[in-house]
């Protein structure tokens, strides 16, 4: 009787699903990744470095002092994508009640909050020479600390939390209401006039930068995303071992 | 080429404190983040390791 | 009893039940109608706790599914609470109320009316006559207990939930519990419960279920 | 089928609350809560009347001078509708240069003269080598005198 | 069945429960009061003394130490409720659990948020506020307290049962908070330096209208995780 | 008989499991850490732009924040020992009462002042304080939040067992902690204006060393009231 | 066992308990010497814990006095403790540290040292094998109970004071429980205890005290 239910067929899809989404699978396919990312990052990286060093020419407003932009740009962009793609995957799990979700999100994380701290620590150090100041407390600065904090709550929920499923969910929570706060960040030099400027780049105009320089940063910020998934991916595959490891699960095969 | 000699690229412009300072909390902070994850890895290959067994 | 006069059926099907990654029970079928009374039986940490509130809704099964009349309970959400009397390890009432302000709020979480003579007179029949008016926080570990499961007297609701009802209570507090269950059931009334003391319940469809750690 | 109910009165309520929160978040924006001040906003009276408040715009081309003291100095700050005179008294930020832009943050004495705390450099968005720049304004500078040229035909 | 309580009713009794369990303990109620009074006073006893200095201070002072004395409170929210079970026999309740929540956070706003917006203008006198500046000053505080309740529900829902509560709920809600003490503080400001209120005060209404809408959902999202 | 461990090993075990307790979630050491810095960053966020304001605010905003985080973790130090029987236990134990709480003392004190000691200079950095002002910044708060540990102590037995703990302990201990909070930001305060920072410094050591003495007696007495 | 080789005797002279105004027992008066099993009766509420903290020092008698040798405990103070071993309705044990951690903390505070392999020894007869290495605030309600009983295996004390050790047990746990008891007992140990329920005790000096409410 209780093996007949388990053969028919309904479950099929379900099964099928579980398995592409289930942390086994994804363990070696994630480890065949991981190379090319990372080789492609440093290559990148280089590149963008040599473009923003080397080739690109000084900046009619601020001399050699902008090219902290090749590593604030990217690193503030990151700061903000990588909260999204971590709330995205938080909520993903709430909904799919997926473990491989919730671990790319734990494995987001620091790297994200990484990332954030360099945007803060470039950004006083840009805007001490060019503003005249550290730190001052107008909107999109304020918006991105606030970022920094939601990074650290999240850790320090995920932390306080031992039972990992519910740690997983509570902070799944704890990140989606944070992300409420990426758009705030993005949009603060627009709806308040703030010290910070304005965007050089966006999708809707013109980007307001001379080619080489763009070239340059843009680079640089492919280099980033690639350096981000490839350290990612490590992290989640330390996840999966680390997690399993309690239990007998990764023993049985 | 925008450089003629290394002093010169070293100042930045007179911004070699910041410029540098920026570069260098970056590639540090990145550096720091692989070696964590370095060393966690090799806690996890340990324990994958054992578990083969 | 106005409840207890419908025909109810509670259904559980292939449920699985893990605790922080630990398996602990597995393809679990049951079937429950009017006058059931399922018990549960097993070792410390088989997971007789974790089945319970599953089957309350506090917790979502790691498989399988638990439905009432045929709909999930989790579709039915908040109106599958409408039929349910859970009650835990914990004793559910506030240290700083008295009995019978605990036992009206209880009453209003699950939409009924509190008829206050009724409740005095239930308070008494479980021997608190003396305790009615302090705060429950004076109460010893058994009286305590008394005050939670004054509930069952009082509430209208065909499926009760029990774990280990008995615990902490004296020799006449354990009859007395015993006989209304025997009676519950035989109005009609579901009863899921667990216990590791030894108490005979003799109703007709009483079923016995051990989850084997 | 009463819970369904309830829960369709809770999304509308909860839409409601949305559209109210998006209707306060637009009148907002008409007001005034801001980094700094424009000149203009000043003189409306917008700015606070008394305490420290930011002002902001361009340096007005031609106005920074050195005070005899040698400590202080004086510049003009724009919104190109309406000027203010501002006094300083330390060290400017490298990006400080007349017809580019600046926030000050201080105070307006009685005689309408914004004694400054602290001068901050605002730039724009745009990042270019020096040539673009100047070949820029060039070209900035001739459509202008085109079009004064045209204006005078008029 | 004759014998149904309407969904109001059972509001109510959840709402008046709270209300009656913190009265009873009359310390509780007195303890926000408290707190914020004796927390406010200390700044001034650690600044030299100088009336301009504490004039200036007084709206980031004050803000500030209503927003703790309200983050303080918070780790009770649920907790007490979690130690004797009463709160699962409230997720098993007949009324959906968004609104069981909504009735929680009311209750610890009139429990803790209220009470300041009726003690702050008091102790704003002693930091010599102005008559207008101590009118925003509730009026923010009102408008304030009870967004900070709401977001602070679910910092406590998250952190319920984890050990050492109170300030995991600092880090987690602190942050969120921040928005509202710069509208908050920014509106009492805006009066001190004669500017037009006005616009703090309606992005303190947007972010209590959201907070509205996503808190008791987070809240109960949070509670049902923390109980299964 | 062979097998007894002697007196300091016993209180050496009392200490070291509370940092045991701690450690185990992390979080918990971190926590205070992280409520310091964004409390203490919370009060420019309040205030109006104004840079003169903010480095004058300063000690007494740092001290006031110190001893704030400090206070929010009293509440821990007793009650979830009493919550699981285990403080049951410890007065059960066959050394004086007053030993063992001292060694709780000590290990609240590791956990939540010492690393303050730490970081409120680095958050000093932020508010322009000059190296002298910084460095009596942590001199005061070495010997202060010593003593606020063990005034707390008192507080945090004498409120065991009641409910909504954080802030009836908050009332209770913050009058006590008036005097620490007025010489340690005092010593501060003096550096800022030129003058010598001695005599605050001594009246802060001459409050702790009555604190050791009369807070250990104290809190023991209220622990024995609290469990019978 | 050092203890068990001397002779202690416990004696209460009009003892008399009283909760919150209410008057619990009176002019109680009992001795215990080695081997001594002291079951405590009484319905719930009648002031059985109040009697035991008693006993232990925890709370002073209302009137009358408790001597160990013949000396009054009041006096002993903390020199008393060292012979007490009392397990409440509170287990007693730290949720965050493992069962081993939370064992060698209780064998540390009556001066003790704690030996690894026993007590994991104890912890598998205790059938706790598995959970050694989890924070104990996973285990079950039984399970807790069993690690704060674990004491009774490890701790050379002569005086036990139980307040209902059955509690949650299966019934695996209460027949080894119940025969650590016996075993101790005819060791020389005394043991005061209550529970509700009926579990019999074989020891040659057995007595039974019946609080009524
Ligand atoms: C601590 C101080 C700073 C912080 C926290 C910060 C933060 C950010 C963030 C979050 C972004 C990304 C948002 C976006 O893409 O629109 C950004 C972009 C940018 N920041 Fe900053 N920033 C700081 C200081 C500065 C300074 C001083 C400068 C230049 C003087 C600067 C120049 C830029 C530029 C050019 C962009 C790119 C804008 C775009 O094209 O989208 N930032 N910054
Ligand atoms: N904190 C308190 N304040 C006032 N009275 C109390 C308090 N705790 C208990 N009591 C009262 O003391 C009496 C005895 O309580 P006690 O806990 O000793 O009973 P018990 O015999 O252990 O009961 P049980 O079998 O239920 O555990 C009870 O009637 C109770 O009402
Ligand atoms: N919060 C938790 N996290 C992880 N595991 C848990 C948690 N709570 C319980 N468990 C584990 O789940 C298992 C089942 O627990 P449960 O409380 O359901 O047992 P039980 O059958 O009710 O036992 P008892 O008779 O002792 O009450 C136990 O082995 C326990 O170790
Ligand atoms: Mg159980
Ligand atoms: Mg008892």
């Amino acid at each position: 009787m209780k093996n007949m239910e388990t053969k028919t067929g309904i479950n099929w899809l379900q099964i099928n699903w579980l398995r592409y989404a289930s942390p086994k699978t994804f363990y070696p396919l994630a480890g065949k990744l991981i190379p090319w990312c990372a080789t492609c990052a440093v290559l990148l990286i280089v590149y963008g470095l040599y473009l923003g060093l080397f080739v690109a020419p000084t900046d009619f407003q601020q001399g050699e002092g902008y090219r902290i932009i090749f590593v604030h740009v990217p690193a503030a962009w990151f700061s903000m994508f990588l909260y999204l793609l971590m709330a995205m995957y938080a909520g993903l799990g709430l909904v799919l009640n997926a473990r491989l979700s919730y671990m790319m999100a734990t494995a987001i994380a620091p790297t994200g909050a990484m990332f954030t701290l360099v945007a803060l620590v470039t950004g006083s150090l840009w805007g001490k020479p060019m503003w005249g100041a550290w730190w001052v407390w107008d909107a999109r600065l304020t918006s991105e600390l606030i970022l920094l904090f939601l990074y650290i709550g999240y850790f320090s929920l995920q932390a306080a939390i031992d039972d990992k499923n519910r740690a997983d969910k509570a902070s799944a929570v704890l990140a989606l209401v944070g992300a409420i706060n990426v758009p705030i960040i993005y949009f603060s030099v627009k709806w308040w006039n703030t010290l910070h400027q304005g965007a050089s780049v966006s999708l809707m105009n013109a980007p307001a930068m001379a080619a080489v320089m763009l070239k340059g940063m843009l680079i640089m910020a492919i280099g980033f995303w690639l350096y981000s998934i490839a350290v990612i991916l490590v992290r989640v595959r330390c996840e999966i071992v680390e997690r399993d490891s309690k239990t007998t699960m990764f023993r049985q095969d | 080429m925008q450089w003629h000699n290394v002093d010169e690229f070293l100042a930045m412009g007179g911004y070699g404190f910041y410029v540098w300072g920026s570069f260098g909390v970056t590639f540090a902070a990145m550096a720091l983040e692989l070696w964590l994850l370095n060393k966690r890895r090799q806690r996890v290959t340990q324990i994958v390791k054992q578990e083969a067994i | 009893m106005g409840f207890l006069a419908s025909n109810y059926v509670l259904t559980a099907k292939n449920l699985c039940g893990v605790r922080g990654e630990r398996l602990l029970f597995e393809k679990l079928n049951f079937e429950l109608s009017n006058g059931s009374v399922l018990y549960l039986e097993g070792a410390n940490g088989s997971g007789k706790t974790t089945l319970l509130r599953t089957l309350c809704g506090l917790s979502k099964p790691y498989a399988g599914a638990i439905s009432w009349c045929n709909e999930n309970i989790s579709e039915l959400a908040e109106e599958y609470s409408k039929y349910v009397l859970y009650i835990g390890h914990l004793p559910g009432i506030k240290e700083d109320l008295t009995a019978l302000e605990n036992l009206q709020f209880s009453l209003a979480l699950s939409g009924e009316k509190f008829n206050f003579t009724e409740a005095t007179e239930v308070l008494k029949l479980l021997d608190l006559a003396k305790g009615l008016n302090l705060p429950t926080r004076m109460l010893s570990q058994g009286q305590k207990r008394r005050v939670a499961l004054a509930r069952l007297w009082l509430q209208d609701l065909p499926l009760w939930v029990l774990d280990e009802p008995f615990t902490a209570l004296d020799a006449d507090a354990t009859s007395l519990l015993k006989q209304k269950i025997e009676a519950f059931a035989s109005a009609g009334g579901m009863v899921v419960m667990t216990t590791h003391q030894e108490v005979s319940i003799k109703v007709p469809k009483f079923e016995q279920l051990r989850l084997d750690a | 089928m009463k819970a369904r109910h309830k829960r369709l009165g809770l999304i509308v309520a909860g839409l409601l609350l949305l559209v109210i929160a998006a209707v306060l978040i637009t009148k907002s924006f008409r007001s005034n809560l801001v980094f700094f001040f424009t000149p203009t906003q000043v003189e409306k009276g917008e700015a606070p009347k008394s305490g420290n408040f930011r002002i902001g715009g361009l340096v007005e081309n031609g106005s920074l001078k050195r005070l005899p003291d040698g400590l202080h100095v004086q510049f003009k700050v724009t919104d190109t509708a309406k000027t203010m005179l501002v006094e300083y008294k330390g060290i400017l930020p490298d990006l400080f240069k007349e017809g580019k832009g600046v926030v000050a943050e201080g105070k307006l004495n009685t005689n309408g003269l914004f004694e400054a705390d602290q001068v901050l450099a605002k730039h724009d968005e745009n990042y270019m080598p020096p040539e673009a720049a100047a070949a820029l304004a060039a070209a900035k500078a001739a459509k202008t005198k085109d079009s004064s040229a045209k204006e005078g035909v008029k | 069945m004759p014998k149904e309580l309407s969904t109001f009713s059972v509001l109510y009794r959840i709402l008046a429960r709270d209300i009656k369990v913190a009265l009873r303990r009359q310390s509780d109620v007195m303890a926000v009061f408290f707190f914020f009074i004796i927390a406010a006073s200390l700044f001034p006893l650690g600044s030299s003394a100088d009336p301009k200095l504490l004039s200036a201070m007084a709206p980031s002072v004050l803000w500030v130490t209503a927003l703790l004395s309200c983050m303080l409170s918070l780790s009770r929210m649920y907790s007490s409720d979690h130690a004797d079970g009463t709160l699962e026999q409230m997720m098993l309740s007949n009324q959906p659990t968004v609104l069981v929540v909504l009735m929680k956070i009311l209750a610890h706003w009139v429990l803790s948020g209220l009470p300041l917006v009726f003690v702050a203008p008091l102790i704003g006198l002693q930091f010599n506020l102005s008559s207008a500046e101590l009118q925003l000053l509730a009026i923010s505080l009102l408008m304030g307290t009870l967004t900070l309740s709401l977001i602070g529900s679910i910092g406590a829902a998250l952190t319920l049962g984890v050990h050492g509560t109170g300030v995991l709920i600092a880090i987690l809600v602190l942050p969120l908070y921040i928005p509202v003490l710069v509208f908050g503080a920014g509106a009492v400001n805006a009066v001190s330096i004669g500017m037009n209120p006005n616009g703090a005060l309606s992005l303190l209404g947007t972010v209590l209208a959201m907070a509205l809408v996503f808190a008791p959902l987070g809240s109960a999202a949070a509670l049902k995780i923390a109980l299964e």
